[in-house]
């Protein structure tokens, strides 16, 4: 790194990461954290016209701020459309419209299939996490699932605890499943024919061992392995400019 | 035919222990006043549903209300875990908690289904999964393809409770905004309470407004202010540190059941709750 | 993404000889002008789906342009008969139409289920007539309940057309008022045109409407007055003595044949075809 | 009937006679023609709470002139909303929220079924008929559905020649269904334990005899065979002012 390489955090890199690979005029389905931080990127830098559904129902929501929940007022205030729940996972997602759908996890093994539901026994939970959400459906729907999280022996699993998301074409959905992993050391993609996830892009300063160490399975590498080029000084003031909104709170 | 009255009478005659309640608003209209209330009258073995039991429920469960949790995604939006449901799941406490958990579009199905007296909706993402084996689905063949269908039960709760924006004096009801699966839980309960902002003498149409006519609704009791810490559209924002410093005060159970007896058990009503909070900067928690 | 080409060209590129094609709009916003289009460039062996195939498929039945009609209604609403819908089935004039017929509740729920991508939908009106041996029904057991509740194939036509009030340049589609199956037709086609009464700078949010993103049609065509004898909410009235008078015209072939090839085969459009409409007084019918 | 008695129309009785059935604050379920002008009516008498739902979508419409169509844009633009096609089906109609439904048909039988499909054989039919249209759920969902039309041995049949629409409780629905026919003789209504349709309310100046008449299967008579009362000066005056607003029309 060149001394006057602006420095970024691993989550500015992964949210850089992911919004470079949406292309302009992409039909997003947006959750919050990360991957609404990457789609607003990708919106205020090269794919001004990627739209961004909520699934609490917003469509092409255009939000000044960054939203603080997936149902933030800011949402239904700059969509072209506000629909139910109900309706947004029928005629919109399950549909077919969405180009990428995002999620998060808590384990993801090597096929890309995603637990949020527990940690330990399903009955006797180490820990109980959210469950569900939208994960099932998105994965299955969406022609492309970017997942984004970060690379530990503990989140990418030999394993499952549960299995709460299938994450490879097989699902059975109308889409590609889990296509893109974006993680804090570079990024997975399905091997073509296998559908295993492998590294296929390292970030900066990072290497394939390193990724190999912080991943509970035996991890393949591709032949082509490339390095992620860091963020722009153009990319990290866009996503620096992107902040929640100050707004009037009442502490409890 | 909606009856005006006030909320500690609704939740009175109309809520009663063991009943089967969804308390509904997907991040915007969270009926917290309603949640409150069933906490001072000390309803107990509810059934609770909901698609997304953020603190509402954290409170309810914590303070020993329910007795089963039908769910989608449990966590506190932004923030991370709600404590008071990871312990009642985790370590039992107040009471253990029986789990029914779908996925949104397996929650949404079910209300839909619900609402239009349906015995049970159809879900598309359950295969594969291990869901279906800890959650309540069934499998339907498609007569037409063969394939084969994830169904989820309707959703039809003994009390369906929303808070909206506004009513007017016959008791109809206009919510704008995110809509959620307010509708559906309003039309697919056997009674509904719908709580309010403010009552009108007219509900002036409004693009993307829900109006849920006064014959749909048990009843509709004025509660301003009555979703925070969530936002009711055009009226107030989302009150973001409180659901920050709920990380904290939900944590600790000592420190929860001292938030609630005087936030909750110690107030009469939603003005009380909101007058307290606004004196915050005086007496701080 | 929609692009906005004149309707002579959508039709052209977008509705195959043999096609599924439903065109739609419930007694509102009835796309008459792409009818006439489909009747001008002699579309043949269409299946037509539309729950109330009025005076727009009389049209297209009797020019010959259909070899199936699925629906679930089809009169001249408030008149009677239709005489070309009649002829076919009766007597096979001018060529034989196969009929699929549903109630309007399996028609919604076969739309329904074509937008949601479900192979099905389900109808609860079914069990007990004799709709079930005629029509294209299925049963499915609620896997919870047992009860048995007929199911409905998913309609995903090839083609869907509708008619809206306005788009924007960029080809997102408003409409407002009665909206009928609008949304559901266009979301579950594999094409869709939706010809417009004009399109404007911006779309202003509005009560009760129903708004189309560019990204779920494929082609917008501007189409002034082009659901004449229906109406366009807002910008004008049904034409209630066309509908009486359609009643004369369709009842004899000769009469039907020289009405259509003076108003539709001998005009170019709907400009044209509403200008010679416009004339009446001067060069009466 | 005395000199000074107002004269009226059998359509006009019939519209009064089931506009009279109609409770304050009864949500009806309306069709166009008679069903829409009784409906009308009892709003404009002694019913004004009463509220119209159209299968077009309106819910709670007003309209201030009578609609000529299930979808006038009168409807819309007076209605408290307006939903589409799908939800007026499932979530109001099915989800029984409606009292009383009105139907039509081109044949009743004795179990208040009805045929609006076909006359003759459904594969050479003698007459196509439009056919279901919202019929066999507006029966099967309503709490009751009141049947309007003409008494004659071709309407009232032993025999359908198509069943469209389950009349009678049995079809499984939420509703009574059929629980009054109103003709242009009298009121027909289901006999308690047979569900059998028999004559209980005669117009004036109309026999029993004549009903049986006019009925293909043999009627049977209420005991307490009830006489209907004409219409009252302000029930004819308010259902002729029922009327078609006069629209800007282009003749074909």
């Amino acid at each position: 790194m060149t001394v006057d390489a602006p420095t970024y955090t691993a989550d500015e890199l992964m949210a850089v990461t992911a919004a470079r690979r949406l292309s302009d005029g992409a039909v997003c389905f947006v959750g919050i954290g990360l991957p609404s931080r990457a789609a607003n990127l990708a919106r205020a830098t090269h794919a001004p016209n990627c739209v961004l559904i909520y699934e609490s129902g917003a469509i092409g929501a255009k939000p000044r701020h960054l939203p603080l929940s997936i149902g933030d007022g800011e949402l239904a205030e700059t969509a072209d459309a506000v629909v139910s729940v109900p309706e947004i996972f029928t005629y919109w997602l399950q549909g077919g419209w969405i180009d990428v759908g995002f999620l998060g996890a808590a384990q993801i093994d090597r096929h890309g299939n995603l637990n949020s539901t527990v940690i330990g026994d399903y009955d006797e939970p180490k820990v109980r996490l959210p469950g569900a959400g939208g994960a099932p459906e998105i994965a299955s729907w969406c022609r492309e699932t970017f997942v984004m999280l970060r690379q530990t022996p503990r989140t990418f699993v030999e394993r499952l605890d549960f299995l709460t998301t299938v994450g490879h074409q097989a699902a059975g959905g109308g889409g590609a499943g889990v296509t893109c992993v974006v993680t804090d050391l570079g990024v997975l993609e399905p091997t073509p024919g296998t559908g295993e996830l492998r590294l296929t892009e390292l970030f900066p300063n990072v290497t394939a061992d390193d990724a190999r160490g912080a991943t509970g399975w035996d991890l393949q590498v591709a032949d082509d392995l490339e390095t992620v080029s860091p963020p722009s000084a153009g990319e990290l003031e866009a996503l620096r400019a992107l902040v929640p909104a100050n707004e009037e709170t009442v502490a409890p | 035919m909606a009856e005006i009255v006030p909320l500690t009478e609704a939740v009175r005659e109309l809520v009663r222990d063991g009943d089967v309640v969804a308390l509904e608003g997907f991040t915007h209209l969270i009926p917290h006043a309603a949640g409150h209330e069933l906490i001072r009258q000390r309803r107990r073995d509810l059934t609770l549903v909901r698609m997304t039991p953020d603190v509402v429920y954290d409170q309810l469960i914590g303070m020993g209300c329910a007795r089963k949790l039908i769910f989608s995604w449990g966590g506190n939006p932004g923030v991370g875990s709600l404590h008071r449901l990871r312990d009642a799941v985790e370590h039992d406490w107040p009471s253990p908690l029986e789990l029914e958990e779908h996925s949104h579009a397996g929650m949404a199905a079910g209300y839909a289904a619900g609402a239009a007296n349906f015995p049970f909706g159809l879900v598309r993402g359950y295969e594969g999964t291990d869901l279906a084996e800890q959650t309540r689905v069934g499998w339907v063949s498609c007569p037409f393809t063969g394939e084969r269908v994830a169904a989820v039960p309707a959703i039809r709760p003994d009390v369906g409770i929303v808070h909206a924006q506004r009513a007017d004096e016959a008791g109809n009801v206009q919510l704008w905004g995110i809509s959620g699966v307010q509708k559906e839980v309003v039309l697919g309960s056997s009674r509904s309470i719908v709580t309010v902002e403010e009552i009108v003498p007219e509900l002036e149409p409004r693009p993307d407004a829900v109006l849920l006519p006064a014959w749909t609704i048990t009843a509709v009791s004025p509660a301003p202010g009555g979703a925070h810490p969530s936002y009711a559209h055009g009226y107030y924002d989302r009150d973001n540190a409180f659901y920050v410093a709920w990380d904290e005060i939900g944590r600790d159970r000592d420190r929860f059941r001292d938030w609630m007896q005087r936030h909750v058990l110690d107030t009469a009503d939603v003005t009380e709750y909101r007058s307290l909070l606004a004196a915050r900067e005086t007496s701080p928690v």
